[in-house]
């Protein structure tokens, strides 16, 4: 651990199987460190908690019982294994051959139930009836709603009172399946406002409540359980790749980035491999690329902050990437050059979403098209054609479909409003 | 990157560094010095920036009568403070205070009771260790509460303010254990802060039952001046922690009244108040 | 094929594994027939496609390639085999067993994948690059403009311009997915019509285009081809309650009935057990037990209709069972008892729809809230305490939130409207 | 249920059944003694009870020159029917009528020319084959094309219908093949019903190619009367057609003219013009 600024100058920026030998993605360890980042600053009274939860987590991960439960929740339940899906049109259409992970496909439309189912299972196995949970979009409140529902626990839901008027729907879904929706109206009532509220609530709850965090963030060992939890996804990938590949692994991985969950399960199944590995972060939203070294909620990660030290809103057209944050794990793989970090902007993500419907009957949520579009921008170029690129296909888009609608009429009358002044 | 990451990587690590021992600080050695006479010491919290007068404020809660003055550094994510101070932080900034403009506001002040700062570890993690505890130091302030910085993370800061002359107050909470209340309580400089309460500043009608069992906690384990606060809102509750607890910190009490408009001398009158209940 | 009304008497009202010798659910023949029901009864201009459409059929349906090409794209694409989940909560609850066959998880939300996967790839070895269908609320316009769009064919989707404005963003979604959308204004303007148009469409263009019928319905071979596409539902559902089930079968086998293919499909896998099988249709649109006899859309089966043989109009809560007919399969069922029919209102759906949502955390579609309403609601009557009951989700609920958050807004409403005028 | 399901196994069973031969019926015979006396023949449609004087119209058809009268049964789901003939069915339903109450209104508008029914198979199965086809009969009606029974299922009501000695024409469309064509061709009685074009019924600017066609492969199959109609839309078009045909189906021209609030006059003038062209 302690030698991390040198194993970061000896790799960096060159991303490739000499990392096999690191023990990248493994545990990291008491005070949760992946390098220079991650760790658990959280104010005293979430000590115990965290502490507590750490150890449930060493001891339940090593318990083969555990492991059977989960796994036998997310196969009867949750959907999975998920397939991966060759996208025949896509392919041709860019010049390098395109699988899809299909997270789409899981219960509640995304990945975001791998985590939450065991979380509530570790939640069960300390004795905590109650979990609560962040979210932005909702796709982590459905996910963490839907966990508790079958779990018979209760469950509340914070969610940003703009994210809770912009995502009605979600919030209704969510109350369908016996959650509470708490709309949090400090700060800049979005995501990072939530899990402020989330922290707060669970200072005064952690005895009988479990916070269930919806990405690689917060406090050690937050990153940590919740890359393992979603590890299947690069585990089932790896596997469901090397059967179509006659043996090979892909040539590059990429995942969109919100605070990195999906990204760092599906990255998990392929450090050891010569993969390259990428995560694509919204424009508006990216820690990695434009954000700087600090502390929010609980971790030392890259934030979109000012010189003081202000935490800053992420902007992008998708909620679940919103977040002016990234999981700590990440910042340390772009620092040592195993991962890199790209972004897409809002209309190039558009017209992935676009056209990844058309040509392959797939429509994805907004945060995957991130990946989708950053790879259809680099095949020829930062990809080589003929390439074999996995993608993480996170979450199905049917929760976006009437803001793309919307996004898309408005820009078709701008079209034509410019059109006629023109003319 | 700075020395922010160089954290110890066990708790166990920390526990013998004893950087609570040594010279004591202007905090630790007013408080001690009121105990020894037998008085209780009274810890009063404002967000700096939150109002034109703040200024005028922070003196008359010295005015007032209190031994310290804690003086919050604005931050957007304070993730362990209530509605009360998350909206004095939030009026501070939107003002265009910054951390850094309300510290070197406070030389100015003229304060002779000791200074604390409170804040979150963002503010001085993206400042640089060194670059902030100099500052600090400069404009006189005798101590740092972090609100966010455990122990475990706490080495670097720890070092870097003590080498300034900072005393870097730190935590207890109620669900601490008594191993970890030891290290915390030898970690900790000026006082130990007892959290009275599990959950966010903010008042309460009640004193909370947890807010003398973990003074009792703390007390049993150092000789350090144990001030509780966070679930203590009125005059009358002070003065029943300060049955067991060397002192009190009240915040949101004393910010709600900023923000309602109270202005200087009212906020004395309530410090009055307050020192007379402790007395 | 002539004997059947014998075979009615001797069986009908006595469902049971006595029927186990009737080949139920094989081949209806040339003409298509299920006892007295089904036929192929069409202008004559479309009697050629008629007939080309099932010899392609058989052909291909003795094809392995042809099973091997559908059976992958639906694992690698479809998400199947979907999970078979076992209800704790609500089985408690109702004291009796509940298992869900989990068609909610299949790729664009519910079982329509399954035949129009197999249908585009029917279409493409008839060398028909082109689709159509009808569309009710929009499930099988969406399943059938992504078939379309992972094949790169043509799609024609006709739905009630009523239908069209009720789901305005299921056609913005087809939309999406490179599909044409046609309001049909004819008629009632919903699905009957749909049908009508999809059917006019086809005369014009049958000889390059195909007509991907979304349900067990319509002129031979169609209810045959839809049934044999869903049998997936009711193999699989039948091997995973083996296996659950330590080897037996369910003693209740329930499904939601609409035109009828998912329960088809769902039943075609248990007719040689000895579960009994009970389709469950709106009470609104209920074509067995309020239907007669008639003809419409090519198929001789039970609709709703007036004394003069004109079609009525079905209202329902769920757009998807807002058929005034039924498959013929289904009335041939009925008639020889080998299926019961029952029905569920608007109350008890929307009733179940929260249920399921609240208890396990799955939010069904109103469509397949049907199936579970009529279980929660003869739990401990018809269908004795302590026995199982295999119950098809046949699709996801999202669809459904917004108008059932409008629903329980409204008699929330009315119930405190109510209340002041006592007060 | 009634008999209306006891259809043919399978196609073949239906060839040798012969139901076209034996006795002639008013509409074969009159269409035959046309063709013998180097006449073409006209058919023209409307939907009865699609408006008010829909009774005038029929008698101008006939006043105008046509040979037989085709009047739709309204039907609330035609499926073959285009925009024009699907609104007429619509606007006969709506304003009160049935497929009843439009055949017991053919016998007083006392027709001379013969009179068929059109419609779809649900009409006759809802009211029973064997009653359906009684009150046919008895309003004198002497044919019945049914637009949505083919060969396959047309068996019952052939045998119920030439029982109650009602005609039942048959389609043959661009599509169907040789083999098929010969079938339909010999169960058909009255003429054979040659579809013009691949679609719906409705008016087009040119006359398909196909119009001509199915008529010369309906010709060559068989010596009974052979008109083609749905497609023709035009007298000039229906000149072309006859070219080949015996004869000629005017639908959509006429009805939407009727819709269009012409009367009796104007109908009698456009089918006059028909006979002309054909003449
Ligand atoms: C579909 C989907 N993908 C991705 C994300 C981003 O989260 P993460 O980066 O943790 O995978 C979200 C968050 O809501 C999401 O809903
Ligand atoms: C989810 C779902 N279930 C059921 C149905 C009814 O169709 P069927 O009876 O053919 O299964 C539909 C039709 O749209 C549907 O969307």
């Amino acid at each position: 651990m302690r030698e991390t600024s040198s194993v970061a100058d000896t790799y960096s920026g060159s991303p490739g199987n000499i990392h096999s030998q690191l023990d990248v993605m493994g545990d990291p360890g008491r005070t949760g460190r992946y390098g220079e980042y991650g760790g658990r600053y959280v104010p005293e009274p979430l000590m115990a908690a965290c502490l507590e939860l750490e150890n449930e987590f060493r001891l339940a991960w090593a318990d083969d019982d555990f492991h059977n439960q989960l796994d036998s929740i997310l196969r009867s339940y949750g959907g999975r294994p998920t397939p991966v899906t060759e996208c025949g049109r896509l392919s041709e259409r860019i010049g390098v051959r395109v699988l899809l992970k299909r997270e789409d496909l899981a219960h509640t439309g995304s990945h975001k139930i791998n985590n939450v189912t065991g979380q509530a299972l570790l939640a069960r196995r300390m004795g905590k009836n109650r979990l609560i949970a962040e979210t932005g979009a909702g796709q982590h409140g459905v996910a963490t709603a839907t966990a508790a529902a079958f779990m018979g626990m209760e469950c509340t839901v914070f969610m940003g009172e703009v994210d809770t008027l912009r995502q009605e729907l979600n919030v209704f879904r969510m109350e369908l399946l016996g959650a509470n929706v708490v709309a949090v109206k400090s700060g800049s009532k979005t995501l990072k406002d939530a899990v402020n509220e989330a922290l707060r609530e669970w200072v005064s709850t952690c005895e009988t409540t479990h916070y269930c965090v919806g990405s690689v963030m917060g406090p050690h060992p937050y990153p940590w359980i919740v890359r393992e939890l979603q590890r299947v996804v690069g585990d089932e990938a790896r596997d469901q790749c090397r059967q179509l590949l006659g043996g090979q692994d892909p040539d590059w991985v990429v995942a969109c980035v919100g605070g990195g969950s999906n990204a760092a399960g599906t990255f998990a199944g392929f450090t050891d491999t010569s993969s390259n590995l990428v995560g694509v972060e919204a424009a508006g939203g990216a820690a990695i690329t434009h954000g700087t070294p600090g502390i929010l909620h609980g971790m030392l990660s890259n934030l979109l902050q000012d010189d003081t030290g202000q935490i800053l809103e992420a902007k992008s057209i998708s909620a679940g990437l919103d977040y002016p944050g990234i999981g700590p794990e990440h910042a340390y793989l772009a620092s040592v050059g195993r991962a890199r970090y790209e972004s897409a902007n809002d209309d190039e993500v558009v017209k992935a979403f676009c056209q990844l419907s058309e040509l392959e009957g797939i429509i994805p949520a907004l945060e995957s098209a991130h990946a989708v579009a950053w790879v259809i921008r680099e095949a020829g170029k930062v990809i080589p054609f003929g390439s074999t690129v996995l993608i993480t296909l996170s979450g199905r888009g049917d929760k976006d479909v009437s803001q793309v609608r919307d996004i898309l009429r408005k820009s078709k009358n701008d079209n034509e409003e410019g059109r006629v002044q023109v003319g | 990157m700075d020395t922010g990451t160089t954290t110890p990587d066990l708790l166990s690590s920390v526990a013998g560094s004893g950087t609570g021992e040594g010279r004591l600080g202007a905090i630790q050695s007013k408080l001690l010095s009121a105990r020894d006479s037998g008085r209780k010491s009274l810890c009063c919290y404002l967000m700096g920036g939150m109002s034109p007068d703040w200024q005028d404020v922070a003196r008359a809660i010295e005015n007032g009568g209190a031994d310290i003055v804690e003086i919050g550094l604005p931050f957007s994510d304070p993730m362990i403070d209530g509605p009360v101070i998350q909206h004095a932080s939030k009026l501070s900034l939107d003002s265009g205070n910054s951390p850094m403009s309300v510290i070197d506001s406070i030389p100015c002040m003229d304060m002779s009771i000791p200074v604390a700062v409170m804040t979150y570890y963002n503010i001085i993690y993206k400042a640089g260790l060194y670059r902030m505890a100099g500052r600090i130091a400069s404009a006189g302030i005798a101590g740092s509460i972090i609100a966010d910085l455990p122990v475990e993370e706490s080495d670097s800061w720890v070092t870097t303010a003590n080498d300034a002359g900072i005393e870097n107050i730190m935590l207890v909470a109620p669900t601490t254990s008594p191993d970890r209340t030891k290290i915390i309580c030898d970690v900790s400089q000026g006082f130990v802060y007892c959290v009275g309460t599990m959950g966010v500043t903010g008042e309460r009608d009640e004193l909370p039952n947890s807010a003398k069992e973990v003074a009792a906690k703390v007390k049993a384990a150092t000789d350090k001046p144990t001030l509780v606060g966070i679930g203590v809102s009125t005059p009358s509750q002070a003065a029943s922690v300060c049955a067991i607890a060397d002192g009190v910190i009240l915040g949101s009490a004393i910010v709600r009244r900023i923000t309602e408009g109270e202005g200087a001398r009212g906020i004395e009158n309530f410090v009055r108040l307050l020192r007379r209940s402790i007395d």
